[in-house]
């Protein structure tokens, strides 16, 4: 799944650093310690320099992790066979909303999406082709589906033409669809999120 | 536009002094050649699709074509290769043209045609010219018909020695007898006069019977020396062929071209005449348009046949951009927009002389690939030199496609200023992260063979043995 | 040789078409240029000794020579112009010539003489020349005497209405009338004929007489929409001397030349044979040898004037490079051996067009300098485009010398093909962590007054004006 | 004063690549610790320059990691007037050593140098001028001062011969001479060390 955030706005020229271990924090199940005694620790860490940190004792587990602006953009990840970015600041490029607000730059456009991303429990169906994204068959049919619908494994979902084939894309899960994130008519790419569902 | 296909932000184009020949253009390719044409474009005030795999998502193409579409996950096979990708990509963009570069898509006629059908203009040849020329024999049935010399041979397998010693004769020595079941070498004769035929007709005979149990064998003319010299065409719509000189590119190792050159200098005026008109009635025997190349193998003796034409723009096209001052890639949009060739067979003239090093990501004794990152950069710069380059320090060289880091392109006035600033280039080339064939090069350029131009293209594989013995002394 | 001089692994030379000029050559300078003449060094097979300052210790140049002397601290006194520290760290190298770049010690007379009293040979004229040519009055009295034309003016101060028009008369409309005393446009008139004259030259003087309590004026001619144009020369010590053509330098910001293109788009052939033989004539005049440049200001006429001579390199030499095909350092060190020009004047063509663009570490609409760390960088690259430069990704700018990052050129068959290759190097040139004038050089190639050519010394004043006025307008 | 170690091995681009993680050697198996003496290590922990620590005692682990942008390696260290070293491996480079013994790359030199380089109390004497060193007035002179002499500010230590020149240079510290760096004839450069004393 491509996340389509392209530039982080900081040069992320050094991988190594740009790649922290990103796990949910465990639920504290309180034995020896506390919730005062946690929580006091806790406002400690806050107020040092850190960036993680970890502790365990007996049955009891947490973690903390920092993300200030400092550090590096938590959507950016690297993979051997992805390259970095090529360049910090992205001046040059614009990234039209799917919305027909103002265009915005790419980090805002992410901050103002009522959809928190990579929200545990959300599921993106993305598209497997290029093409233009259609919500029904035709322009008078209904749409296959709308926020609020339920869907299953299997169900056509929308449509994607290309090359004047209409290739309907189907869910992939079970699940509630909680938005559509293309407009219809739009081009879509390969990978690029189409709806967000929550699984279930 | 939906948020999918990002949009830059596009200067207020500017007075141009002619109008551009496309609206839009897409690239169906990626690296230095995707790059190439972007800058083609611009240069022309065409607008860029760039298509990328997963893997190229912060490729250089990307980053200065005016739009890119994702079309696929990194397996060429699944993107760049993926028909119905590249041409749904083309379609959602508006683009008018598409630009295949070379490798991926550029030869394929399938392609070509569905571009056609969908309406879109394929920067090429037709597809009957590239199916025509992509199969072997017909190429060959194609050149003998329009009288283009090939490489002389026997009629399959020669039975007796009484047909071999006719065969010889009808092609010339020195001859190879070729065990037809062979390979490696054995059950394999070169025969210098009709006197030692039989006798090395037989051994071969026996010697192929023995390796390969079977004892047929055919004949071909045996080359001394054989350069690959190559001739850069251009045609356009309207029946106008020329020739924009020839390129040496005997330098391979294993049929890959490692350095090229214009002019060569194997090649007298005379039969540099010769050679690119006889590339011209190639071209015109099959009623090329666009940018192509007519391979042929160069004899000691100024004999040259007809090895194949690639119907594409060559990885080794900016040599003779650098000589002949053409820019072939605005030179192939024009043409695909149905304009005239910008210039006459009389207006083109060779001037200087141009080397390009084609800079591998591979071991440079080994040549075994090296992806990974580019952690420190320093391309040469200074008069005479251009790079032809997709990479940046900081760039991650997937392991998934070519390992082509850059081209290195020398220019001077005459050769021995090409190579003088061949080398300083190279000295001051610096790629850290991923090990290149820069070195290998630079020990090229400072060979005395190199040097006095005295190499053919079984010359790498001689330098690679020294090379190994040098190492071996070395420890 | 000690720790100090550190050696670097100097490959066999190989074989070469000539004899290096020298077998070792000190480049007093850095930067940029100090990298162009390494470079010209290593095609001539000559090694190099860096010499640098503390601030530029990890500098590109440093890095290419085959040897580097540490010559003193930051400040350009204390090393870059410290001649007994760079003549020393040419004794102890033994290197037999200094190459003094451009700025620095370039055209410092005593300099020279120190060398010749070392036995160091300096890559340049003579004291004797540099002095003469250094001082403008003793410069102006050679030129007038060799009968090369200087702007007409007054001797002095004109006293009386009758000798305004007699002097006028003699240096030809229009004409300035200048406060002596003056600056700042108060006590300045512009006089188009001789009716007007009289009232002009009263008002001046009563201006002058209040702003400066002094009402003696002096006049000189008025030049309207004055060119920038000079005229590469170059002798060697045989007394031959050629023209290389002109350059057009009239993209000016308070005197500092930020465009250059060759050949001037302002000048017939006949004003090219012209100028051209005027400049060859002034260089005859001192006796000149190696690279030197006179420059004229071109009236709108086509009448043009002696301003100065350059007896160094010029930082604009690459788009003369680019039209001619003569690399001016090389024969700079050429000359300085002694050896004769390698080209007569018959052979000198300009041959399409070049332009340059100085891309400096500034404020592009504030020209405020802005040294620092270069985080990410990418050199445009392709067809027609050379890059002269220094920088690398991770280098840090000091605040201690000029803020030249680089100079981009484009060549082009024409000057829309340059200009077009202009316009997409800049759009592919990425320069992050200072900030850089590219985006002004953007700008100004997409002017129609640049686009057509039409523009004198002054426009840069207009220009940023309505660059001001578009800022305010957006706010 | 010049250190004359150009090229690190390593490049320097990536300082915060560059700091891999350098563990505090975990503590001595003490089984449970107080929440006041977690809170004492953690406020310790904060205070000295580590990048992780980790911590186990019993059942109880934790570990904390600092922020590596905010502390880029210790050893590399920018200042405006000092750019990075252009590319990393010194591959071409070799640096002659002050010894006949073979020629060394740089970073080996140093390690092989019998005097330890910016050891506390340690002073080097440079050479202000570029020039060719001589530890005497003349070949038939005994050398102005020999390793075990004590000197004072403003005594000769040697010549460095520029044009023509001798140029005395003088101590500018009082203290021992224990070793002399470069070997008499031999050229010498701005800021290069001439002699090493010891401060007293």
């Amino acid at each position: 799944m491509s996340t389509r955030k392209k530039a982080s706005p900081s040069k992320p020229s050094a991988p190594a650093s740009a790649a922290p271990s990103r796990r949910a924090p465990s639920a504290p199940k309180t034995s020896s310690m506390g919730l005062d005694e946690i929580k006091s620790l806790i406002a400690l860490v806050g107020k040092e320099p850190f960036q993680e940190f970890e502790f365990e004792a007996g049955d009891m587990k947490f973690r903390i992790r920092k993300d200030s602006i400092h550090a590096p953009a938590p959507q950016v990840t690297y993979s051997p066979a992805q390259s970095a970015t090529p360049f910090g600041s992205p001046v040059n490029h614009l990234m039209a909303s799917a919305q027909p607000a103002p265009v915005q730059a790419a980090p805002l456009a992410a901050a103002l999406s009522p959809v928190p991303l990579d929200e545990p429990g959300i599921h993106y169906i993305t598209s497997p082709i290029v093409g233009t994204f259609y919500r029904s068959s035709n322009p008078s049919s209904p749409s296959f589906v709308n926020p609020g619908d339920v869907v299953r494994p299997g169900q056509t979902l929308c449509i994607v033409e290309a090359m004047k084939l209409m290739n309907e894309i189907e869910s992939d899960i079970s699940g509630e669809i909680i938005k559509v994130l293309v407009e219809n008519g739009q081009p879509v790419e390969y990978g690029e999120r189409l709806f967000a569902a929550r699984v279930g | 536009m939906a948020a999918a296909i990002k949009r830059r932000v596009v200067r207020q184009p500017a007075p141009l002094s002619e109008e551009p020949p496309f609206k839009k253009v897409l690239i169906a390719n990626r690296g230095e050649i995707a790059l190439r044409v972007i800058l083609a474009c611009k240069e022309l005030g065409i607008q860029t699709v760039a298509v990328y795999s997963e893997a190229d998502r912060n490729a250089l193409h990307v980053r200065f074509a005016d739009e890119e579409v994702c079309i696929g996950p990194a397996p060429s096979a699944k993107s760049y290769l993926n028909i119905p990708q590249v041409i749904a990509a083309a379609e959602v963009t508006g683009a008018e043209a598409i630009h295949p570069g070379y490798g991926f898509l550029s030869e394929n006629a399938h392609f070509v045609e569905v571009c056609q059908a969908c309406g879109i203009n394929f920067i090429g040849p037709n597809p009957e010219i590239i199916r025509k020329m992509g199969n072997k024999a017909q190429a060959k049935a194609t050149m003998l018909e329009a009288g283009v010399p090939l490489m002389p041979g026997s009629d399959g397998v020669v039975e007796t020695v009484e047909e071999a010693l006719v065969t010889a004769e009808k092609i010339g020595y020195p001859v190879i007898v070729k065990a037809s079941a062979g390979g490696g070498g054995r059950g394999m004769r070169i025969c210098n006069n009709p006197e030692e035929l039989p006798d090395m007709y037989n051994t071969a005979r026996s010697e192929a019977k023995i390796a390969f149990g079977d004892d047929a064998v055919y004949m071909e003319k045996y080359l001394l020396e054989p350069r690959h010299i190559e001739v850069q065409i251009m045609g356009d719509l309207y029946g106008n062929i020329v020739h924009l000189g020839e390129r040496e590119c005997s330098i391979q190792r294993r049929h890959q071209k490692l350095i090229e050159e214009s002019p060569s200098g194997a090649i007298s005026p005379e039969l540099r005449q010769r050679i690119c008109d006889m590339a011209v009635k190639a071209a015109r025997a099959v009623g090329y348009y666009n940018a192509g190349t007519i391979e042929f193998l160069l004899d000691k003796r100024g004999d040259f046949f007809f090895m194949e034409m690639n119907t594409r723009v060559q990885v080794e096209h900016p040599v003779t951009e650098m000589v002949t001052g053409i820019d072939i890639v605005k030179e192939q949009l024009r043409i695909a927009a149905g304009q005239r060739l910008t210039f006459t067979q009389e207006q083109v003239v060779q001037r200087g002389h141009a080397i390009e090093c084609r800079i591998n990501a591979e071991d440079p004794w080994k040549f075994t690939p090296c992806p990974g990152r580019i952690t420190a950069l320093n391309f040469p710069g200074g008069p005479g030199i251009r790079v032809d380059t997709a990479m940046y320090q900081d760039a991650v060289i997937p392991p998934t496609y070519d390992s082509m880091v850059a081209k290195l392109i020398a220019y001077g006035n005459n050769r021995n200023e090409a190579l003088a600033r061949m080398r300083r280039a190279l000295d001051t080339l610096v790629i850290e992260g991923v090990k290149t064939t820069a070195p290998l090069h630079r020990k090229i350029m400072d060979h005395p063979d190199f040097i006095s131009g005295g190499f053919s293209t079984k010359w790498m594989e001689t330098f690679m043995e020294e090379v190994e013995a040098e190492r071996k002394a070395e420890g």
